[in-house]
C-alpha cells in the first residue's frame, strides 16, 4: 500500500480498540445509498519508476525550448542554491506557522522577506505573498476602497498598457465587489500610458489609478506626472512593478511627490522557475498608515517570556480566520515556498547582482533589436525608453511565425493580435541575461527564415 | 565575552541583514557587467536593502533557520483540517524536471503538449473522483476555489435572470474562508447552526433558506470532523428554494472513495489539491483550489480549462468560453502544484485513492479511542469520527486552568506539532486532531501517551505547562506585544 | 510513562530497525510481480534483515538523523588538512543534470562526448594548475592517488632496470595515508625528522637518501602549517640520489596560484579534488585524488586517461597505455566528482584560483594572529601560517590537565566543529586549524572569542571542559568501550 | 569574488592585525625563483548561469539514451526519496566522523548499513565502505593474506569469469605486494568457471579463491562446490557479489559448508545513478574472526558518560591514521555519500522491494533474449542459469553494431571481443526492471534494423 504503514496486525487490533470490525464500519454514519464511489477513470496504481518515466518522456517531449517569451513571466538565472535550500523538508513539508515557536525558520524568513520587498519598492511595510501579480492587483484594487473610505461609490483607472490578464482577472474579481474600471487608453506611438486620456478622465471620486511600470509594453511610464495627478484628485496610486527592474528604477515609493501607496507584482522573476505559469507568488508593499487594510499573513518581531527576541503572526485580525465574514481577504494558504526563494534569491544576488541582471536584460533585449531590425518586414513600432521587453511589427499573422518557430524549438513571442488588435500584427518579445550572443543569432536567423519561407509561399 | 555557559536551547540566528557586509560580493551569480539605459529621471538613486552576503552565508543561513521549523519530514504534525500527510518525494523530482521549470506558460501549444496532457489527465481523473462532470484547475489555493465557485453560482443566477439572491448560508463551524469569501463575492454571509451532535440544525436551515438564498456553503465531513449525516435534506432544502450547494472540499481526504460530493447532490466544490493530493505546503502555500462542477455549471468555469482534440491539448480561453467567470491568476494557476498533485494519483491509483479514505479514518477513529481511554473528552462521542476528531479542553480548563494553547506548546517539546486550536470556534478550548492515513500506528501511540502524560503533567503542576515551550530556540512568545509594537521590517540598531 | 521532564537536548533517534514492522510494505518503488527464476539450489531462504517502513518513516528517519551532524552548510568547520570550504550548489545541480546520471560508463564514446569534453578539460586545467605534463584523474580518493603515485615511482625505476630502490622517505609530519601507501607498493618506510622551525631536516635527510631510495613523499605546504623552505634543496638531494620527488597535494589548496608543484621539481603528484576544487566530503567521501606527472612518467598513468582526436574524445585503456600502471576502478573513478571540480574551476576561472591560495592563507594567518593575541601558543611562531596553523596545548595539558579532545569537545557546545586533534603526532595536544577561504572574517572573530573563552573556562574550572559536550545528541562518548565490547551491528532485543 | 567574502574593509584590517601589508607577504618563505604560477590555459571566471548552460548543453548532447548495457553498472529506478535526503547539507558537506558527538547522523546510518550488508551477505560485520568493487576486490586479496598468515607466499585464484577490469584492477594493486594470481578457464558451454580447471588447480599452499556470482556473464557459479574446495584446500573464499542479486540468491555466507569468508561487491545498484562511472561503493563484509584484518572505518556502538547510547568510530588501530605504515590499508576518505544513499534505498525498497527488483530484472532480460531469439544471426552461446544479464553472439563486429545502434540512441551492450576474444563476436546485455516492454521491442528492432543494414552494405 503505498505511503500507508499498517500492516495486517495493526488494521486488526486498531480495529479492536476501536471496537468496530472493519474499517468499512466507521463509515456507517454515512447514508448507504451515497455510498457509490465509482473510480473507473482513474487508472491503476503505477509505481514511482513508471509514472517517472512518463513524465521524463513528456518533459522530453516538450524539450529543451530557447525561450523569447516575457510577458509577465520572465526566464532568469535561479542561483542552484536557492531550491536546495527550499526544498528541504523542514521548509517544504511545514505549514502556515500558527505555531511560532515551532515555526520561527519560516516566521523569520518572512520577516526578512518582509524588509527586502519594502526597501526595492520604497515602502514601510509588506505582507508574505499572495497568489500571484494578477491576482495581487485584485487585492490591491480592493484594499484601496477600504483604505479610500471617504467615497460611496468606487472607480478605479486601469490603463490598457497593464498587462491583459491582469486587468480581466481584476476586473473579473473586483466586479462582484461593484467596483468599475475604467480603460485609460495608450499613445500609439510611445506606447506609454496617453497622458491627455489620463489627465482628462473624470476626476472626481476617483478611489485609486493603477500604473505599471514598466508596462505591458516593457515602456517606462512617466510614473511622476501620473502618481502626482491622482494624490492631487484624491485618488490612491496602486503601483504594478517588475521587481528586478527596482534594482535599476526608481521605486514607487518615490514616484512624484508623495509616492504611491500600494505597490504590487509578480515575484516570479526573483528565483522561481517559469515551470508553465506556476507556482509563482504576488507582492503587496504598502505604507504603514495602510497596514490594517492590507490582506495576507504578516510577521512582527516580539519577544519570548525570556525576553529573546522572536517572531510571530501579527495583526491576524484582518484575517479570514479570526473576522471571517469582514476580513481584508478570503485569502489563508498563499505561496510561502515561493516567497522563501525569493529571499533566499535576493539574499544571493544582492543589490548589485540584481542591477546587474536588470542591466544585462536591457542589453540583451536591445541586442535583439539591433539585429532584427536588419530582418526585411520587421520594425519596431513604439519608441518609448523600455526595459527588457519590446513590441515587434511583423508581416505576417504573429501565429504562423509563431507555429514555425515553435517547430525549431523556439518559443517566439507573445502573440498581440488578440489582446491589442491595434497594433495589427505584433509580438511582445523579451530576451534576459540568459540569452547568448548565440541565442540571439539563432532567434533572428530562425526568423528570417521562417519569413522567407512563409513569403515564399504567400508569393 | 569572557566565560560562557552551556548552550541549552538551539542558538538564535541573527537576521541575514546582521550578517551583510557593506561591498561583500561572493558569489559567482550576477552576470557580466552592462550600462544601465534608464533615463536619468526613472533611474534608482539608493540601492535596496538587500544583503550583501557570500553564498555561504546565505546558504548556511536558510539552512540553519530551517532547522528551526518542525515539518512532516521531522515531525508528527496532527494539525486539523490542513492534511499534513507524506508528500512524495517522486512528485517533487518529476515535477521539477527541468524542461517543465523552463516551460514559459505562453509557449506555443505545440511545444506544451506533455505539460497540457498532464493537467489534462488531472482534470478528467478529479471528475471522476468527485463525482462533478467538469475541472478548473487555476484556482490558486482553497479560498480562490471558493470565490470562483461562489462567483460561479452566482453568474448561474444572473444568466437565469435572477438577480435577487443575495445570500450565501454557512454553518456555524465554517472555515473562515468560507464566510470571507461570500462577502468578496458580494454576498451577505447567513449562519445556521449545528446541533449538539454536530450536525447542521436542519430547523434552522429551514428557516433561512429562501428566495434570497444563492447558495449554501458546507464541508462534508464538517470541520467538526462528523459527517454531515443530514445531506440529503439539506439538499432538498436549499435546492427546493432555489439555491446550490457548495461543497468545500478541505476534508475530502475523509471519503475519498467512500462517497462522492456529486453524488451527495452539490452543485459545486473546490478540493485543496495541497492536502488531499499531498502535494507539499511550502511553510504556507502553495497550494491549489481546483474546482469542480455538475454539468449546469459547466460554462462557468474559470479559464484556462485544458482541452482535448484531434490536434492535441491546448487552453481554452475567453473566445471558447464566453460564459466563464474569467480568469484568477495571470497565467495557469500554480501549474507545477498542479503536476504533483497529478502525480501522486498516478502512483496510488484507484485501489490508493480509496485506501487514503479508508486509512484516514482509521487512524482517526484509532486516535480518538485512544484518548478517550486516557480521559480526554471528545467534542462529539457518539458519533465517529471522520479524518480527523476534536479533544476538548472544556472540564480541564474549568479545573485546571489550562488552556489548549498550553497543552499545544507543551506538545512542541515532545516533538509533536501542535493540533489545531481554537477552530472550530464553537467548541471550546478544542484541539482539532488530524493524524492523516500516512502514520504509523506507533506514531499515534506515542502522542496519545504524551498527551496523556501532559495531562497528568497539568494536574500535578499546571504552571509548567503555562510556561512551555522548554526546549524550542524561543519559549512562549508574546503575541500581544507583536501587535500592538508593530516591527514588520528590520532595522539597523541605531 | 505518565509523567514527563522537559527535554533539554536533542531527542535519540532510533534505529530503522526499531521503526520496522513486520509485514509493513509502503512505498511506490517495487516493480510488478515476477517469478523468481532462480534454481531451487541457489535461493536465498531467508530474507535478509531490511527494515520494513513507511517511505515516510524511512525519510523522517533519515532526515531527523542527518540535522545531528555538524557540517559546513550549518557550521563552522575548521578541520585542519581537510578543507572544509563551502561546496558550491550549482557544481551539485549541473553534475547532477539527469543525461549524466544516467550515463553508463562503457556508453559508445559518441554518447559520451559531452561527458568526456568536461572531463578531458579537467585533465587539462589540473596540469596549468600544478604545472605538471599530464594528468589522469582515475584515483577516488587522495590516498588512491598517492597509491597511484607511489607505484608510477617503481614502474618508473623497473622500467629503466633499477630494481633496488625499495626505500620510499616520508617526514616525520606526514599523513598515515602516505606510509601505508608506501607499504602497500611494497616499499619499505624511512622517517625524516622535522627541525625546530618545521622544515625538513636536511642532514637527515642526506643520510638516508642514496642508491636504495626510490623518491620522497612531501607535502608542501607541510602538515605542520608551514611552507617547506628548502624544497630546492630536498629536490637536488633526492633527484642526486636517482629518487622522485612525490607531492602530496592535500594542501593544494594554499598555494593555488601562487607557486606550482610541478615548479618545486616534483615529478609526480595527487590532488584532492574534494579539497582545493570544493567537491563535496559526504559525510567521509566521496573525493578524487587526480594525480598529475611530469613527461617522464606520463606512460606510466593510470587508466583511464581521457584523450582528444579529430573524430572527438575518447577513453585510453590498457592497449594505448601499454606502460599504464593500470586500473584503479572498475570503471571511471570518481566520475560525478570530476564534474563538480570541473565545473567548480570554470567557475572561479584563473583569478579566482590564485584568489583561493591568497584568502585561504589571509584566513589562517588572521586567526593565528587572534589566537596569539589571545594567549595561546602556537607550534611554529616564527613562521608563517599557510592555509592552516597548529596550535599547541602542552602548557595547558602541563598547568591545567587540560587536553586537545577536552577543548575540542567543548568547542562542539558552541557550533563550531573541532580543529583537527592529535595530528600532525609529533606536535603534542595540537589542534591544527584550516579556516579556508570561503569564511568571513566575522566567523574567524566568532571562532577566536569562544577558544579564548573556553580558555578561561579551563582556568577557572577544568572540570567543565572535561565532561563536554553538553548541548549535543550524546555527552562524551566512550571510544574505549566502542573497541573493547564490539557492537558492529544491530540486534534485536532479547 | 566567488565564494569569498572579504570586503576590501576586512582585508585592511586583518591585515594590520597580522602586521604585514599586503597579502603578498604572506608568502614571503615561498622562494622567490619559485613563484611563477602562469595559469595561462585557465579559462576567466564563468557565473554559474553560463557554466549552468555550458553543461545543460553538454548533456543534451549526450542526451537520453535508453540504456541496455550492465557489465558491473546497472541501471535501477531510484527512489526519488534517496537523493533528496542525501544531498541535504549535513550530510552532504559533513566529513569523516571524527567527532563522533557532532557526527550521529552519519555515524548512525554506518552502523545501520553495516547491519543490512551483514544480513545482506550472510555476514557478520561490515566496513563503512571502499572505493568501488573493483579496487574492493583487491583489499579483499590483500586482507586475505594477512587472515591466513600461515603461508609465507601468497597464490589466490582468480576465475576468467569474474569482472575483466576487477581482475586488472586487483592484479595491478596487489602485484606490488608479491601476491600471484593464477587464472582459472570457464567452460564454454555453460559459461561457468570450468570445475575441472578449478579442482585441478594447485591447491598447496593457496591463500584464497575468488567467486563472483553471477559471473561476469551473468551465469551462476556453483559458488557450494567452489566454496567447499576451497576450504578443504585450506583457502579463503572471497566472494564477488551483485547485492540487488542476494534478494534472491543464497548469500555468500551460505556458501557450501562454512560459508564464504570475505565478501565485496559493487554497491552501485543500490541506489546510487550510473553517472558516467561513479562516485560508487565498494562494500565488505567478513566474519568477526578477521574484523581486525578488514580495511576502512568501521562504527560502533557505545555509551556516553550518561549512559545514553551513542556511535563512534571503533577498531582505529587498524588504520592508517593510527598505524601508519602497518595498517590494513591506506584508505582514509571513502564513498560515504553513496552509502548513505544505499541504506536509505535499502530502507524504503526493503527486502520485498529488493526481491521484485531482482526477479522483475531477471524476467526483462528473459524477454529480451526471447524476442532476439528470432532474429536472425543473432544466438545466445553460453546455457548457464542466470541472473539479469547476458551473452548475446551477433554476426558482425560488435563494434560496428554498437556504433550505429548509439546513433539510434541506444547504448547496446559491452563488447566482449577484445576480453574474452575466444567467444568470437560478442556482447554482454542487460535488461533490468527499469525497461518496458516497448524499450525492448524498441533494441530489437534496432537491432534487426541495423543487422539488415550491415549485411546489405557487405553484401
Ligand atoms: C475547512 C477549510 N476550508 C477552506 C480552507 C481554505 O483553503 P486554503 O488555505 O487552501 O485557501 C481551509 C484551509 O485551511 C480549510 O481548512
Ligand atoms: C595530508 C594528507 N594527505 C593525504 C590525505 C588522504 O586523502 P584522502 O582522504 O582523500 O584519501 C589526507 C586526507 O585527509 C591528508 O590530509
Amino acid at each position: 500500500m503505498p505511503f500507508i504503514p499498517h500492516t495486517v496486525e495493526d488494521v486488526r487490533s486498531m480495529l479492536s480498540i476501536i471496537g468496530v470490525s472493519s474499517i468499512d464500519d466507521l463509515f456507517d454514519e454515512v447514508p448507504k445509498a451515497l455510498r457509490a464511489s465509482f473510480l473507473d477513470n482513474i487508472p491503476p496504481a503505477l509505481s514511482e519508476m513508471e509514472i517517472g518515466r512518463i513524465m521524463s518522456d513528456r518533459a522530453a517531449r516538450d524539450g529543451h525550448v530557447l525561450n523569447f517569451i516575457g510577458a509577465g513571466a520572465y526566464e532568469h538565472h535561479i542561483p542552484a542554491a536557492v531550491w536546495a535550500i527550499v526544498t528541504r523538508g523542514e521548509i517544504y513539508t511545514a505549514y502556515t506557522p500558527y505555531q511560532a515557536e515551532a515555526s520561527q525558520g519560516t516566521l523569520q524568513t518572512i520577516f526578512e522577506y518582509q524588509t527586502m520587498l519594502a526597501s526595492l519598492t520604497g515602502m514601510e511595510v509588506a505582507n508574505a505573498s499572495l497568489y500571484d501579480g494578477a491576482s495581487a492587483l485584485a487585492e490591491a484594487c480592493l484594499m484601496s476602497v477600504r483604505a479610500n473610505k471617504k467615497l460611496h461609490q468606487s472607480r478605479i483607472l486601469l490603463p490598457k498598457a497593464v498587462h491583459p490578464q491582469y486587468r480581466r482577472c481584476t476586473q473579473g474579481i473586483c466586479e462582484l465587489q461593484k467596483i468599475t474600471f475604467e480603460t485609460i487608453d495608450f499613445d500609439p506611438l510611445s506606447g506609454r500610458t496617453s497622458w491627455s486620456a489620463f489627465s482628462s478622465a473624470e476626476s472626481a471620486g476617483l478611489t485609486a489609478v493603477v500604473i505599471q511600470q514598466p508596462n505591458f509594453f516593457g515602456i517606462y511610464e512617466d510614473v511622476d506626472a501620473l502618481t502626482d495627478w491622482a494624490h492631487q484628485h484624491g485618488a490612491l496610486v496602486i503601483a504594478v512593478v517588475n521587481p528586478t527592474s527596482l534594482a535599476v528604477l526608481r521605486p514607487p515609493g518615490d514616484w512624484g511627490a508623495k509616492g504611491a501607496d500600494i505597490v504590487i507584482g509578480e515575484g516570479q522573476p526573483l528565483g522561481v522557475p517559469l515551470s508553465g505559469g506556476g507556482p509563482y507568488f504576488g507582492f503587496m508593499t504598502t505604507r504603514m498608515e495602510h497596514v490594517r487594510q492590507m490582506p495576507g499573513r504578516i510577521v512582527g518581531k516580539t519577544v519570548d517570556l525570556e525576553g529573546r527576541p522572536g517572531y510571530a503572526l501579527t495583526l491576524q485580525a484582518r484575517e479570514q480566520h479570526i473576522r471571517r465574514g469582514k476580513a481584508t481577504s478570503n485569502i489563508c494558504t498563499n505561496q510561502g515556498l515561493l516567497m522563501s526563494a525569493a529571499t533566499i534569491y535576493l539574499s544571493i544576488v544582492g543589490a548589485e547582482g540584481l542591477e546587474r541582471v536588470a542591466n544585462a536584460s536591457m542589453a540583451k533585449t536591445q541586442m535583439l533589436m539591433d539585429r532584427l531590425s536588419a530582418v526585411p518586414g520587421i520594425h519596431f513600432p513604439l519608441d518609448g525608453a523600455r526595459f527588457h521587453e519590446v513590441v515587434m511589427s511583423v508581416p505576417v499573422p504573429p501565429e504562423r511565425l509563431l507555429e514555425q518557430l515553435a517547430n525549431r524549438g523556439i518559443a517566439g513571442g507573445y502573440d498581440l493580435t488578440h489582446d491589442y488588435p491595434e497594433l495589427g500584427y505584433c509580438l511582445l518579445v523579451c530576451a534576459t541575461e540568459t540569452k547568448t550572443d548565440l541565442d540571439i543569432n539563432r532567434y533572428v536567423a530562425a526568423v528570417t527564415d521562417v519569413l522567407n519561407s512563409l513569403q515564399a509561399a504567400g508569393a | 565575552m569572557n566565560t560562557l555557559s552551556a548552550v541549552s536551547r538551539p542558538e538564535l540566528e541573527p537576521t541575514i541583514f546582521d550578517l551583510s557586509a557593506s561591498g561583500r560580493r561572493a558569489t559567482a551569480q550576477a552576470p557580466a557587467l552592462a550600462n544601465c539605459t534608464v533615463p536619468a529621471n526613472l533611474r534608482r538613486r539608493v540601492r535596496p536593502r538587500l544583503p550583501e552576503v557570500s553564498e555561504l552565508q546565505a546558504l548556511r543561513h536558510y539552512t540553519r533557520l530551517s532547522r528551526l521549523n518542525f515539518s512532516i519530514d521531522t515531525n508528527f504534525y496532527p494539525l486539523g483540517s490542513c492534511t499534513m500527510k507524506y508528500n512524495p518525494r517522486g512528485c517533487n523530482q518529476y515535477a521539477m524536471l527541468p524542461e517543465f521549470l523552463g516551460h514559459h506558460p505562453y509557449a506555443h501549444a505545440s511545444l506544451s503538449q506533455g505539460f497540457l496532457e498532464s493537467l489534462f489527465e488531472l482534470q478528467e481523473m478529479l471528475c471522476d473522483v468527485t463525482g462533478m462532470k467538469a475541472v478548473s484547475l487555476t484556482p490558486m489555493a482553497g479560498a480562490q476555489g471558493e470565490f470562483a465557485g461562489v462567483a460561479m453560482i452566482r453568474a448561474f443566477h444572473r444568466q437565469r435572470g435572477d438577480f435577487h439572491r443575495d445570500e450565501i448560508i454557512v454553518t456555524q463551524a465554517a472555515h473562515g474562508t468560507n464566510p470571507a469569501t461570500a462577502s468578496m463575492c458580494g454576498f451577505k454571509v447567513v449562519e445556521v447552526p449545528c446541533d449538539a451532535t454536530g450536525d447542521c440544525d436542519i430547523e434552522a436551515l429551514k428557516r433561512v433558506a429562501g428566495p434570497r438564498t444563492a447558495g449554501i456553503m458546507l464541508t462534508n465531513p464538517s470541520t467538526l470532523g462528523v459527517f454531515e449525516r443530514h445531506i440529503a435534506e439539506i439538499r432538498s432544502i436549499v435546492h427546493g428554494v432555489g439555491g446550490l450547494l457548495y461543497y468545500d472540499g478541505a476534508n475530502l481526504n475523509a471519503i475519498l472513495g467512500i462517497v462522492r460530493p456529486g453524488d451527495m447532490g452539490f452543485d459545486v466544490i473546490h478540493m485543496n489539491l495541497h492536502k488531499t493530493f499531498a502535494t507539499p505546503h511550502g511553510g504556507g502555500g502553495p497550494g491549489s483550489g481546483a474546482v469542480g462542477v455538475a454539468e449546469r455549471l459547466a460554462p462557468f468555469l474559470p479559464i484556462p480549462v485544458v482541452a482535448k482534440s484531434a490536434e492535441g491539448y491546448r487552453f481554452l480561453d475567453e473566445r471558447d468560453c464566453p460564459l466563464s467567470i474569467g480568469r484568477l491568476s495571470g497565467f495557469m494557476g500554480n501549474a507545477g502544484v498542479l503536476l504533483r498533485a497529478y502525480i501522486y494519483i498516478r502512483m496510488i491509483g484507484r485501489e490508493g485513492l480509496r485506501r487514503v479514505g479508508e486509512f484516514a479514518t482509521l487512524n482517526a477513529n484509532y486516535l480518538m479511542a485512544r484518548l478517550q481511554q486516557a480521559g480526554f473528552q471528545v467534542a462529539f462521542p457518539a458519533r465517529r469520527a471522520t479524518h480527523e476528531f476534536i479533544v476538548t479542553l472544556k472540564a480541564e480548563s474549568r479545573d485546571l486552568g489550562v488552556t489548549a494553547t498550553d497543552v499545544a506548546k507543551r506538545l512542541l517539546d515532545f516533538g509533536y506539532h501542535a493540533p489545531t486550536t481554537y477552530f472550530p470556534l464553537l467548541v471550546p478550548e478544542c484541539l482539532l486532531i488530524e493524524p492523516t492515513e500516512t502514520e504509523s500506528r506507533e506514531t499515534l501511540d506515542g502522542f496519545a501517551v504524551t498527551l496523556e502524560a501532559i495531562l497528568n503533567e497539568a494536574r500535578e503542576d499546571v504552571s509548567r505547562l503555562k510556561e512551555a515551550p522548554y526546549t524550542l530556540p524561543v519559549r512562549r512568545l508574546d503575541d500581544v506585544r507583536a501587535a500592538k509594537q508593530l516591527e514588520l521590517v528590520w532595522r539597523p540598531d541605531p
